[in-house]
């Protein structure tokens, strides 16, 4: 299991955000993506989560000698992201319940709890997402994105509204990635986060 | 770990939908309340009509309003009370920001069959409530119901067919509201004509087989090149 | 005046506004041009 | 670039403009001089003159459809990275599209007006015109909605045009079908229909108005190229000074 970022390059029009970044992120191994704001670390996270073509270059997933492609790929990959947002018209555990049914998990009462339980939102499973403060939202999509445990986890900042104890939950998260020999990627810009990782990549604006 | 079939995850969404339109009621509110405002429009304004009888090229006496023209009206409302809801499933996910999990969990396909279904659903609902009010308020037959039945079921397959491309299509474009009827009206101009076409069949007694193929059949068509077309392209409007 | 002078004064009439925008369509063709080369020679600055 | 330029420069040559100008003066002058007034048409077939520039503009109205149609294709379909030439060309031929259809409904309804009495009669094909306009419209209106990114912008109004064939298709082999039309529908596919006359104008007038067609859309795609270049070396500039 490794991640091959070959000649990665992105950009938006004229504007270029990065190019030429080359990586290989290994099986078990924590990679944290540094850059100033504007860089591109959230391009370089949703090309690598297959969300969006690069201009140039490739970033391939693979399990053995061949790639992993497609709606396998997309099976293999949890995603953290500010941007990504849950239904607000559900309570956080149908949310986890309709997510982990896509993943073709069966979510019942005690899978859920024990989701729940794992990203310290035990008891507020039945209150709605939009009712949950910042910090919980986090949680909860923290929880989504680890649903049927995914070989590449993708975090895009995932510490912003996380106390202490979310920060500890993020560090179970990762050793959990390590443990199953998959692949995490971090982007963050916080100095105590950058500590949490094996490898970086500085994301530098051309 | 495998990949999941898309009928699955299209299930999963579309019993998503449903639960969050029980929830808010976004959608069919909508569409009911538009419909049963429009309906009483059309019945009151068309009082004056009620017993008008004209003269046709042959010299026979006909109502001026009949059933088929009374059909043709119902569609119009429909076609209208739908591009007033059928917006709704796109247009929340992508102003909330839940398309891009969406995009990350599913297959373009799966969430392509999972809102079609869904908008094809809240279709069905509306009509069941609308046709027998409209039907009770205007006195319209129902005419021949072997071919009442098809034509009900082709129109609300071809009207939730077109509303759901375009829907995507709107949801993508800023002021995505004000765009969805105008892009996607003109696409139905020529399904209603087609459907005029087929309920005048429902009407006529001296209808033939022939006929009735085609123009059930032209109906139906429609709607299965559209929802073949786009099965084919959807994952063009939904990929970044 | 017979029918066929009042068909020739109704000719003029698309015939002059064909020369119109045939000579505008010219002109808009010219300033392309100009523009092409303008651009061109930015890129290969 | 240079492979742009060169494919620019092919259809640069003004020989072929002065053509088409000398060849639509030929049809006007044709129109009213060398063919004879049609039999059988009121005021004494004046009005039938009108064929030599509403049948090719109804032809290219829906000629342009399809191209637009085949370089949406062509551009959703094209490899990895898409070249946003497909989609000048595509965009050009449905916006010349809606012209030459604004240019058909105009030069009928002053034919049926005379002809028939009324400027407007829901014939088959007038309603088909008519709904065609307004594909042609919701085209260019969804074009306009999504002026953010170029792409993306390509990439949806590219499956627009696909999607909206199925109604098109409908429009031009069913519709006419279903309702009676006062359309000829023999009169130009039957040689014996048109006298010799009308055959001497009405070919070259086929051509002049194709060749105005290419002319028209070389320009268009020419302009967007520009526009487009002009935007990046723009962006480019500021993201310099910044």
């Amino acid at each position: 299991m490794k991640l091959h970022l070959h000649n990665l390059g992105h950009r938006y029009g004229a504007r270029v955000l990065f190019r030429g970044i080359e990586h290989t992120a290994a099986e078990g191994s924590v990679t944290i993506v540094t850059g100033p704001n504007g860089a591109g670390k959230s391009t370089l996270l949703r090309i690598a989560a297959d969300l969006l073509l690069p201009w140039e270059g490739s970033a391939l997933l693979y399990q053995t000698s061949e790639a992993v492609t497609g709606a396998q790929r997309k099976m293999t990959t949890g995603y953290v992201s500010p941007e990504m947002a849950l239904y607000s018209e559900f309570t956080g555990a149908e949310n986890l319940a309709f997510y982990a049914r896509l993943r073709g998990l069966q979510p019942d009462n005690a899978f859920l709890r024990s989701a729940l339980e794992k990203v310290g939102l035990k008891g507020r499973g039945r209150d709605r997402y939009a009712d949950y403060s910042s910090g919980m939202k986090q949680r909860l999509k923290i929880a989504v994105a680890q649903l049927g445990e995914p070989m590449l986890l993708l975090l895009d900042e995932p510490g912003t509204n996380l106390d202490r104890s979310g920060a500890e939950i993020l560090q179970e998260a990762l050793q959990e990635v390590r443990n199953r020999k998959g692949i995490a990627l971090l982007a963050t810009n916080e100095p105590d986060e950058e500590l949490w990782g094996d490898e970086k990549i500085c994301v530098n604006a051309v | 770990m495998n990949s999941m079939p898309w009928h699955k995850q299209a299930a999963a969404l579309w019993k998503k939908d449903i639960r969050a339109e029980m929830r808010t009621r976004v959608a069919t509110g909508s569409m009911g309340v538009f419909a049963l405002s429009a309906l009483l429009l059309i019945a009151l304004s068309m009082l004056s009509v009620k017993g008008v009888e004209y003269r046709d090229a042959l010299g026979r006496l006909k109502p001026a309003w009949d059933d088929a023209g009374k059909m043709a009206l119902l569609w119009t409302l429909l076609c209208f009370a739908a591009f007033t809801g059928l917006a709704h499933p796109f247009v929340h996910e992508e102003e909330s920001g839940t398309s891009l999990a969406l995009r990350l969990y599913m297959s373009a396909e799966a969430v392509y069959a999972g809102k079609l279904l869904f908008n094809l659903t809240t279709l069905a609902a509306m009509m069941l409530v609308i046709t027998p009010a409209y039907m009770l308020l205007t006195g319209m037959n129902t005419g021949r119901l072997i071919l009442f039945f098809p034509i009900m079921i082709g129109g609300c397959f071809g009207l939730g067919s077109v509303a759901t491309v375009v829907a995507a299509l709107a949801a993508k474009a800023k002021s995505s509201g004000a765009l969805f009827g105008a892009i996607g009206l003109p696409i139905l101009v020529v399904f209603l004509i087609l459907l005029m076409q087929a309920a005048h069949l429902c009407y006529a007694g001296n209808a033939t087989p022939i006929s009735i193929v085609k123009d059930v059949g032209g109906l139906v068509s429609f709607g299965v090149m559209i929802v073949a077309l786009s099965a084919m392209l959807f994952h063009f409007i939904w990929d970044d | 005046m017979s029918h066929r002078i009042i068909l020739m004064f109704v000719m003029a009439v698309p015939l002059l506004v064909w020369f119109g925008v045939f000579f505008y369509l010219l002109m808009i063709d010219r300033s392309l041009r100009q523009a092409e080369q303008e651009e061109e020679g930015n890129d290969s600055l | 670039m240079p492979a742009q330029t060169k494919s620019a420069a092919k259809l640069q040559g003004a020989w072929w403009k002065y053509t088409a100008g000398l060849l639509m003066a030929y049809v006007i002058y044709g129109a009213f001089a060398i063919a004879h007034g049609a039999i059988g048409f009121a005021e004494k077939g004046v009005a039938a003159r009108v064929i030599f520039f509403h049948v090719p503009c109804a032809v290219l109205s829906s000629v342009a459809y399809f191209a637009g149609m085949c370089y949406a294709v062509r551009y959703l379909y094209s490899s990895h990275r898409k070249s946003l030439k497909d989609d000048w060309y595509s965009a050009a031929a449905m916006e010349l599209g809606f012209l030459f259809c604004i240019l058909c409904t105009l030069t009928g309804s002053i034919f049926a007006g005379i002809q028939w009495g009324s400027f407007w009669n829901w014939d088959p094909r007038e309603t088909s015109i008519v709904i065609m306009l307004l594909l042609y419209a919701s085209y260019l209106l969804l074009r306009t909605g999504l002026s953010r990114s170029p792409e993306k912008k390509a990439r949806l109004s590219a499956v627009y045009t696909i999607v909206a064939l199925v109604p098109a298709q409908f429009l031009i082999w069913v519709v006419p079908r279903i309702l009676a039309t006062m359309h000829p529908t023999t009169t130009l596919t039957d040689p014996r229909m048109t006298s010799i006359t009308y055959k001497m104008v009405l070919y070259p007038s086929f051509a002049a108005f194709t060749l105005l067609f290419i002319w028209l859309m070389q320009l268009r795609v020419r302009s967007l190229r520009i526009l487009a270049l002009r935007k990046e070396r723009a962006l480019r500039r500021i993201s310099e000074k910044y």
